[in-house]
């Protein structure tokens, strides 16, 4: 059978429906199906991003209607190079979390499995969709079994925050759809090549507001301040690997999809001095709160707010160059947070609270886990030599080119911020005494295998950067070249 | 008259030469205190005299290895210190190493002997040494530096660090630096003060309180050798003064009546610069260290800025 | 394969084995460490030579490694002492916990500094850097393990804004003159003062926070102090001297082209660079725990190097690599003895113990060698370094006050350098130091080699004078030929120091035969509690020793001096930020009410200002 | 008796002003339920509202004078010009879908609020901040 984009989203959907039914039969369907379709993914990859990155792109009509009458699947030397990270990292956490889910309270796992199966397959939709309402549907499938997931475990405060992100992410489906309205009413068209060509004839007022509708929407998938309110409670209430594929998988669609609007659909200058203050401060601020956080998870989302405000800047800035460091930090991201929650709900489960006194010299009972945990750390403060460095590195060098030396110092500025909290952390895992007796549970073998596997990727990359820089460069380009798209879209 | 030999010789000569002026020297202070005092006092030659009872005494005591030392360690940086001076200002008749030294080592080998009677002091492990030595440091601080103000306006007034050049001028021009830089010489001749130790300054002995301080655990031949080395490095300090702000001696030509003349100018010179701190002392009481040190912060420090600013300006 | 990257390897790997040889065997890892060090010193001396270069890409970049005689030079001090200290330490770390984590980050600090002083371009420059940095991190919270809170933060946060600062820097040469190698941002005039001045500020930022400039000295003495003294000999020896390495290539091309903006930059630095050497005398001599003393006094030493090297001219800088090398040997020497008496005695505060000079006499002739020259008292190697920077700071460069700063801060440093042996060696002998026995050799061969160095510069200075010409000549001087025993100033004036040297040796073997001879038998030699005490009688358990406030005196007469504390300084700043941070988290209050109040409330903002972002 | 259509006709305006207010009111009325009630019922309900009105104002957008349904029948050809515009009505049935769904998730997470905490009341549930 041949392999096309569609797959991508169609086999974790079937796999949502195929865990219901075979668990009846078999109990551990529902932990083996996941991982079988994530790899499949992964061979889906393989197979594709070799004609991704010869043909430059590929795009599947659905049921024969071709653009823009069809919705149509693009796939991006970009979009192709974020689904098989989201791919990869979401085996990773599957493996992380298989033995993990036998001690869930209060939740069957095959429904953790189904939610689980259908976010990643929202997310890979909104990477890999060419149109802005198909978009729309993606992302309230993200959204609503993200609200589910975070609310998954009863005894905690999951509820409140699973009610403040959905009342929040419905607003922002409420203004996706007024964005969309006035697209439509504009273009009389939903596919994004379609309205890109279209766009010029938009008056200047219609444009504008559409795009400010849009850029709320998505900015709070984005997760932009301050539209940022429910992310530390979502983060910190679901459970562990959900965490890392909020992290991982939903925050980098989420910002796939604004670059995607505000890059390729619309063509307003403006917007990339609003990404560039606009993610400042949203690092900032994220930053700021992290600094006295007492709860690890929460410690972990913000970092990852100011970590997509760092993307979103470097987005802004707009040359080859940032653009490559962003993705290039999109990735590192994606990987080193995962990592983070991994290693970190690791230690939360030895230490019988989420607090980070229950840290204090924790290493004694999970050596493997904090050197992991302290790895990672490193990489995202940006130390050499590990990936993280290397992202900064070609993000301060692009925002150098552009002459923004007072954003390179806000930049670095923050760092010391986040450095500090790091070191803290760092220091209570390793350099503290802990006075209590605790119960031990080491890592299940999976989970080891899941994150030394993240590990090495982070050192091998750190030491070696060259390579991934090609791809990455083929997919900066692929964003920037706005005209191919369109005219490879509609022939 | 050249050679090694010759060098040699005049070494030895001036060595002495400065041990007996040094103890006459000091004979003179305790008669001239004396008589301020309505006392008779002893002979001049009353210091040879201790002299001999010390080194004839028949056992001595010694705390240790530094404090077996330390004598010596004084008699090196005095002779040290007197090699490198220049007796009379011409280059010949005990001009020992002067060409081979320059001020700025002179300061810092004048400082040798007081870190070695330190050492020794310490070991003793009498609390009276230690607290003497912890003086003798901190007044140090004190005095070097209008001293070294002192000296760095003549090094930048003269373009040179060396006291030779310092005499030849003086011999040349017929000028004293005295007058050339007035300040610089306030400035030196207080920090000269300090550095005799005669009251108000006395703190580092202080005979009444301390014991006499460093010297306290030395007795018999070791006391001695302090007193030589002591006297020797007074005459050095006399001579590194007359040097810099009098003209030197031996204006009287290189011939052996010259030298003789010259020597006897030196003394002259030499014992006049003496009285000033003995007077001085006569008159005043003891400071506290941090009086002391304040002292020489205060005035002779503004002098010496002062005369920097002469030398730089001017 | 080239030299310089087997080198690195040797080490890297050699970390690597040695932090895992230690869940083995803990003898191996002293063992391997040791091994390591020496093959690559070995290796290093023995094959690479002055040009070899590496060039490789790494990401976009082009890097390139190389030797030239500059490098050279910082590399004696990096390898040499590092050996020596490893040596050391086999003996001094013996029986302590998590060997493999300290040998293992000792050797990546090695690696990272070696990488430093290779790399020629700024990436890997910026790269070992880190490395090196939180390397030394890991050596620094070693020893206080449990309260890394203070130092080990301070430490790693003043270094990060160092680094960052540099990230800075070289981001914006990158910018401005489109390339990343050294030599030819050089070519190019990058750090001249004149274009584009904040490129060498931030640099000068970056190298002088390790190099513990004022103000942002204040991580040093701590770091110092709480390091095993075995890794501090290298930390202050040769890990500072990196920050030292970075400002005199920042400063090369003011060196040769004496521009207005790089004479104002080196008289600032010049200035800081005083101040640093008056406040860490002034403070190292209030100080009552050794190591603590000597830290400051390494603060203050670095001071002068700075001084030397803001001069700029041909004696200034001559002084500063001169003491680069011969700071690394005598501080050096002093934080091993600080470390021997520490694991022979138990302690170094200087008022629980005292007159150790019995017990550990080696150890106190290498004290007393090495102190002399810290103080610069000839016939010394110390003397030298004092001698070049005044004659750099009053012929040369007419620096006069500055000259007296740092003649102020030297002649403090007397009372320091007595209060150290005073306090560790000299004194009463007390019981509770009866038992205590002379340091195993292994500690004493590295401290004799390193006083071994102090003094035969005192008499020949060429030794160090020729390879310092070389590395000078690597930053564009013109070869300047240096006598190999005499100093000579630009007026002529000269110094012999070989003379000097013979003449003391003479008289002291003179005076000591003479002393000694005469009446030996005259001699009675007693101990410390039988002395002369104005009728006081010595009773059991009593401790004349005067210890306590040594020099309150100074203290007293100093007051004012003694109130600026920059350290308070930075951790109210700190606790500001902290505070403030506090009160601006609390924007994300609990209520999704006021979540979608920000939404609704930006949404409007925009809408309305639309034609003033957007356009 | 007129016919539907001319009635139509006559108040066209009106009616298409009647629809786009309507709907715009329907989301301020949402909003307002969203931002200033505190029971988190009523706050669904705004949210439901809202929801609404976007869905109204697609359908009004669509919509054109006196058009007929968009279905090709046999006879009607001619029809295909006053079709209404298909797509938005298709995105409306999507969104109603979803705006239900969502609806649903947030009741029951009303009710295990209310179990959890003994109050409806937002500005009580806040025991995750800062």
């Amino acid at each position: 059978m041949v392999i096309s984009p569609v797959h991508y989203i169609v086999a974790p959907l079937l796999a949502a429906f195929a865990i219901a039914l075979l668990s009846k039969i078999y109990k551990n369907a529902a932990r083996i199906v996941p991982g079988i379709v994530l790899f499949y993914n992964i061979v889906i990859s393989l197979v594709l991003m070799p004609q991704v990155l010869e043909k430059g792109m590929i795009s599947e009509v659905i049921a024969g209607w071709e653009a823009p009458w069809g919705i149509n699947l693009v796939l991006t030397p970009f979009s192709g190079f974020l689904t098989t990270a989201v791919s990869v990292i979401g085996f990773a956490i599957w493996l992380y979390g298989y033995k993990f889910k036998v001690r869930l309270q209060g939740g069957e796992v095959k429904y953790y499995e189904i939610l689980q199966m259908m976010m990643i397959a929202g997310s890979l939709g909104v990477i890999i969709t060419g149109d802005l309402f198909n978009m729309f549907v993606f992302i309230e499938i993200v959204g609503i079994t993200a609200y589910s997931l975070t609310a998954f475990y009863r005894h905690r405060d999951g509820a409140e925050a699973s009610f403040k992100y959905l009342l929040i992410g419905s607003l922002a489906s409420i203004f996706l759809l007024m964005g969309i309205l006035i697209i439509y009413t504009q273009t009389g068209s939903l596919n994004m090549a379609q309205i890109a060509e279209r766009m010029p004839m938009v008056p200047q007022t219609m444009k504008v507001t559409a795009l400010i509708f849009f850029l709320i929407a998505l900015g709070i998938e984005a997760e932009m301040f301050p539209m940022n309110g429910w992310a530390p409670d979502a983060y910190s209430q679901a459970p562990s690997p959900t965490s890392a594929v909020f992290a991982a998988v939903v925050s980098v669609a989420g910002v796939y999809a604004l670059i995607r609007v505000t890059f390729t659909v619309f063509d307003v200058e403006g917007v990339h001095q609003y990404l560039i203050v606009m993610g400042f401060v949203t690092m900032l601020v994220a930053e700021i709160s992290a600094v006295a956080q007492v709860n690890l998870k929460r410690m972990l989302a913000y970092s990852s707010l100011g970590q997509m405000g760092l993307v979103l800047i470097a987005f802004g800035i707009g040359s080859h160059l940032a653009v490559f460091g962003a993705i290039f930090l999109m990735l590192n991201h994606a990987v080193i947070k995962a990592l983070l929650f991994m290693s970190g709900s690791y230690f939360i489960y030895n230490s019988d609270d989420k607090r980070l006194i229950g840290l204090n010299g924790i290493h004694k009972r999970l050596p493997f886990v904090s050197a992991i945990f302290s790895i990672a750390a490193f990489a995202i403060i940006g130390f050499p030599p590990f990936s993280g460095f290397w992202s900064k590195f070609y993000i301060l060098i692009a925002a150098g080119d552009e002459n923004m030396i007072f954003l390179i110092i806000g930049i670095l500025m923050v760092t010391i911020i986040e450095l500090v909290y790091y070191l803290r952390t760092v220091a209570r895992i390793y350099f503290y005494k802990d006075e209590v007796e605790h119960t031990e549970h080491k890592p299940s073998i999976n989970a080891i295998v899941a994150m030394s596997f993240l590990t090495l990727f982070i050192i091998v990359i750190g030491i070696y950067p060259n390579l991934i820089t090609g791809y990455l460069h083929q997919a900066a380009d692929s964003l920037l070249d706005k005209a191919s798209y369109i005219q490879h879209i509609l022939k | 008259m050249e050679g090694i030999g010759f060098e040699i010789l005049g070494a030895l000569l001036t060595t002495i030469l400065a041990f007996v002026v040094g103890m006459f020297f000091g004979g003179l202070n305790r008669k001239i205190t004396a008589r301020t005092q309505n006392r008779v006092g002893p002979p001049v030659y009353q210091n040879f005299i201790d002299l001999m009872k010390l080194q004839a005494k028949r056992t001595n005591i010694a705390h240790g290895f530094m404090g077996h030392v330390a004598p010596i360690w004084i008699i090196i940086a005095a002779t040290t210190v007197l090699m490198f001076i220049p007796i009379l200002h011409d280059g010949l008749w005990f001009r020992n190493l002067t060409f081979r030294g320059d001020l700025i080592f002179l300061l810092y080998m004048m400082v040798f002997g007081s870190l070695g009677m330190a050492l020794g002091a310490g070991q003793s492990g009498n609390p009276n040494s230690a607290i003497g030595v912890s003086r003798g440091l901190s007044q140090m601080v004190g005095f070097e530096i209008p001293f070294v103000l002192a000296l760095v306006s003549l090094m930048i007034q003269f373009q040179t660090t060396s006291i030779q050049d310092l005499m030849a001028y003086q011999h040349e021009s017929g000028q004293w630096i005295i007058f050339a830089n007035p300040f610089a010489f306030l400035a030196a001749i207080l920090s000269y003060l300090g550095m005799f130790r005669y009251s108000p300054f006395d703190i580092v002995g202080a005979p009444a309180e301390l014991a006499s301080g460093p010297i306290s655990e030395f007795g018999g031949k070791y006391l001695g050798t302090v007193m030589t080395g002591g006297s020797i490095f007074t005459f050095v300090k006399l001579v590194l003064m007359v040097d810099i702000f009098f003209g030197g001696a031996g204006n009287f030509g290189t011939g052996f009546w010259g030298v003789v003349a010259g020597l006897v100018e030196l003394v002259v010179k030499t014992f006049i610069v003496y009285l000033i701190p003995v007077f001085i002392g006569l008159v005043s009481p003891r400071f506290r260290t941090e009086q002391a040190i304040r002292f020489f912060w205060k005035w002779p420090t503004v002098f010496g800025v002062i005369a920097v600013l002469w030398a730089v300006f001017l | 394969m080239n030299t310089l990257t087997i080198i690195l390897l040797i080490l890297t790997i050699g970390a690597a084995f040695t932090y895992f040889i230690n869940a083995v065997n803990h003898k191996l890892t002293a063992i391997s460490a040791f091994v390591t060090i020496t093959i690559a010193t070995g290796y290093f001396f023995g094959l690479a030579e002055l040009g070899d270069q590496f060039k490789f890409a790494l990401g976009d970049f082009s890097m390139q490694w190389g030797l030239n005689a500059f490098s050279y030079y910082f590399i004696y001090i990096v390898l040499g002492l590092s050996w020596l200290a490893l040596l050391y330490s086999i003996a001094y770390m013996e029986g302590k916990a998590r060997l493999g984590y300290y040998y293992g980050a000792f050797l990546l600090t090695i690696a990272g500094m070696f990488g430093v002083v290779i790399s020629q371009d700024f990436i890997s420059l910026f790269i070992f850097w880190e490395i090196m940095t939180w390397a030394s991190f890991l050596l620094v919270i070693y020893n206080y393990y449990y309260n890394i809170k203070t130092e080990g933060m301070k430490y790693m946060i003043f270094s990060a804004i160092g680094a960052y600062a540099m990230l800075t820097a070289i981001v914006f040469i990158h910018h401005y003159y489109g390339t990343f190698l050294i030599g030819e941002a050089l070519s190019k005039g990058a750090f001249s003062f004149n274009q584009h001045i904040f490129i060498p500020i931030f640099l000068l930022l970056g190298f002088g926070i390790k190099a513990a400039v004022m103000p942002f000295h204040v991580w040093a003495p701590g770091a110092y102090a709480k390091t095993p003294m075995s890794f501090t000999a290298v930390f202050s020896g040769a890990l500072s001297k990196m920050g030292i390495f970075g400002i005199a290539l920042v400063f090369s091309t003011y060196y040769i082209t004496h521009n207005a903006g790089g004479f104002i930059a080196s008289q600032i630095l010049a200035w800081m660079g005083g101040i640093t050497a008056v406040m860490g005398t002034i403070y190292a001599l209030i100080q009552t725990d050794a190591k603590r003393l000597l830290a400051y006094s390494s603060v203050a030493q670095l001071g002068y190097i700075v001084v030397g090297l803001s001069t700029g001219t041909k004696l200034g800088i001559m002084a500063a690599l001169y003491l680069a090398v011969l700071h690394a040997a005598f501080k050096g020497a002093l934080f091993m003895v600080a470390g021997a008496v520490e694991k022979q005695a138990g302690t170094t505060d200087m008022t629980k113990i005292s007159g150790l000079i019995k017990r550990m006499p080696w150890t106190f002739l290498v004290a007393l060698i090495s102190i002399i020259t810290l103080a610069g008292v000839p016939p010394l190697g110390g003397f030298v370094g004092k001698w070049l920077i005044y004659e750099a700071l009053i012929t040369e460069s007419n620096n006069y006050f500055l000259a007296i700063v740092i003649f102020f801060s030297s002649t403090a440093a007397f009372l320091y350098s007595y209060r150290f042996l005073f306090g560790l060696f000299l004194g009463q002998e007390e019981e509770d130091t009866k038992d205590v026995k002379e340091a195993p050799v292994t500690m004493l061969i590295p401290m004799l080699m390193l006083s071994f160095v102090s003094i035969i510069t005192g008499v020949m200075p060429g030794l160090v004078f020729n390879p310092a010409a070389k590395a000078m000549n690597a930053l564009g001087f013109a070869d300047t030929n240096w006598d190999m025993t005499s100093l000579s100033n630009i007026w002529g004036n000269t110094t012999d120091l070989s003379l000097i040297g013979i003449f003391i040796i003479i008289v002291f073997i003179l005076g000591f035969a003479v002393l000694t001879l005469k009446g030996r038998k005259k001699t009675k030699s007693v101990g410390t509690k039988d002395i002369s005490s104005s009728g006081e009688l010595w009773k059991e358990g009593e401790n004349w020793t005067f210890q306590q406030d040594f020099f309150k005196p100074f203290q007293r007469a100093a007051a004012p001096l003694y109130k600026f504390d920059m350290d308070k300084i930075w951790s109210d700043m700190g606790n500001a930020l902290e505070a403030f941070f506090g009160f601006f988290r609390k924007v994300y209050t609990g209520n999704g009410q006021t979540y979608a109040i920000y939404v609704i409330a930006f949404l409007a903002i925009l809408l309305i200002f639309k034609d003033y972002i957007f356009n | 008796m007129m016919e539907f259509s001319e009635i139509f006709f006559k108040y066209k305006d009106l009616i298409t002003v009647a629809v786009y207010g309507t709907a715009i009111m329907l989301i301020i009325i949402g909003l307002y339920g969203v931002l200033l009630k505190k029971h988190l019922v009523k706050i669904a309900i705004g949210l439901t509202i809202m929801d609404s009105g976007i869905n109204l104002l697609f359908v009004a957008v669509g919509y054109i004078q006196n058009g007929t349904a968009p279905i090709f029948s046999p006879g009607h050809e001619g029809d295909a010009i006053r079709m209404v515009d298909p797509v938005p009505q298709a995105l409306v049935l999507t969104a109603i879908v979803i705006g239900f769904a969502v609806t649903a998730l947030a009741l029951s997470l009303i009710i295990r609020l209310y179990k959890h905490h003994h109050t409806a009341n937002i500005d009580q549930i806040n025991s995750l901040k800062w």
